[in-house]
């Protein structure tokens, strides 16, 4: 996995490029996640249009993630989900769990 | 002899980077036998569950111990046996991982992936010989996606 | 253990559309040993090589018949045995595609490119058992392309 | 192997896609030159860009399609060679039984 990081408006959008799966991406956004929370990043969008295979784990660490998040007081949402990463959150009934976006600028408004 | 019959073995060593080989051996098998992209692609994940499994709970990432993952194809039946070299465990054990106490954990997740992808998912464990898994799908049938579950 | 040293097995039918899957075992296990893209695409080649004239002249094309691929990775050398349960040949009477007689062929540089991209390539019969290719290749000296030939 | 062809000042362009393999790609070319002869197209120019995997068999079929075309009084070459090509018909001696060109318009007005 690779990513890429801006800052809008003090919403931090973190772009997720590739695999998030059991043993690189999964221990990748973990870490990714643990940066921005000791930096005092707490408003996350993850942009997930790049992500070409997520598995379990994958799935697991976003869900890790959220939780981070949000027990810091911050709040973490989803970017542009692609088709089978959003069935695998369904499924799983996660997706409810989960505030997803397909518009950027409608999402950085909306941590206001 | 049936053109459609197949039978593929694949071995690895109990490494992360090595499940994608078997990942796209079935994903392969699943469009040589006529499944749609999209199917193929929900099978190809159930194959990298087993086979994650295996490796993390099974062999605990020792890379002396293998994976022996095979594909069968027989009138538009795959089946698929992923067997390690661990000590085994009990499926009736393992959490529901839809039950609103588990809903936000971490893990859990991989096993209700394959029953959802695949036919059928059966765990046995031939004594010594760790967990063998086998998962059937009916390749005939047009019901790869996840959305029917 | 050395944490270099690797095991992976694939055995496959007699199909040429199986050919791509050990392919990208060699491919991928080059990689992971740290050979650049060119040099594991070479490998790569000299293995599709391999197993297509297993399936092809040894085989026969009988998809009854197996094709069994091992790779074996220790201290960066890679070892390839591809094995078939055809009835063997007489590598000695194998012509040199590189003759004036033999330029305009159109066949019969499979095991010449497979000597271009290994370090050695080397047939043997055991009794009964088909045609058995040891091919081998340094992943530490950096020679992947064809150009030094 | 997908095809297209286009015919430029009476040569006809044949772009090659994909595989040229055991088994697929290499049946393909050979039906597709026989093709291009029954039709009287005795001028050929294989656009090679596209192709993205080559085997010996793909490599013997290039010199058996150059034979055909050849032996009917017609010619073929080669535009646009991948280097991975490129290197498989050097170290076999064939890349001089070639003419390749890189530019389609002097490769058409070659054939004049
Ligand atoms: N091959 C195996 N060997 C041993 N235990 C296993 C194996 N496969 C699954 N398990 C057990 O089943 C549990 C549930 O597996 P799974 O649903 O895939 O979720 P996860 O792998 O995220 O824990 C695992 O935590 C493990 O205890
Ligand atoms: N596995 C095998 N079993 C039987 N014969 C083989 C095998 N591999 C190679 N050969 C023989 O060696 C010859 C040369 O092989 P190769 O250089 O790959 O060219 P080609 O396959 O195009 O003929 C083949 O034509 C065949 O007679």
């Amino acid at each position: 996995m690779k990513t890429t990081s801006r800052n809008v408006d003090g919403i931090e959008i973190l772009s997720l490029q590739g695999k998030i799966t059991i043993g690189s991406g999964d221990v990748q956004l973990r870490d990714l996640i643990a940066q921005c929370m000791s930096d005092g990043k707490n408003n996350i969008l993850l942009d997930m249009s790049g992500v070409s295979t997520i598995d379990s784990s994958g799935i697991g660490e976003l869900v890790g993630s959220f939780t981070t998040v949000t027990n810091r007081g911050g709040r973490l949402k989803l970017l542009h989900l692609p088709g089978k990463v959003t069935d695998l959150l369904q499924v799983t009934q996660l997706i409810t769990v989960f505030e997803v976006h397909d518009d950027e600028a409608k999402a950085v408004a909306s941590f206001k | 002899m049936n053109p459609e019959s197949e039978h593929i073995e694949i071995t690895i060593t109990s490494r992360f980077e090595n499940i994608e080989l078997v990942q796209v051996i079935a994903e392969h098998i699943c469009e040589c036998a006529g499944l749609d992209d999209d199917g193929s692609h929900w099978v190809g994940m159930a194959v990298r569950e087993g086979v994650a499994n295996a490796i993390k709970h099974g062999n605990r990432l020792d890379t002396r111990k293998r994976v022996f993952t095979t594909f069968d194809v027989k009138e538009s039946r795959l089946a698929i046996h992923i067997r390690d070299e661990g000590e085994g465990f009990d499926p009736a054990q393992v959490a529901d991982p839809l039950s609103p106490i588990n809903i936000m954990k971490t893990s859990g997740r991989g096993i209700f992936y394959m029953k959802t992808f695949m036919d059928e998912v059966d765990f046995s464990f031939p004594d010594g010989r760790g967990t063998e898994l086998v998962m059937r799908k009916n390749l005939a049938t047009r019901d790869g996606a996840a959305e029917q579950d």
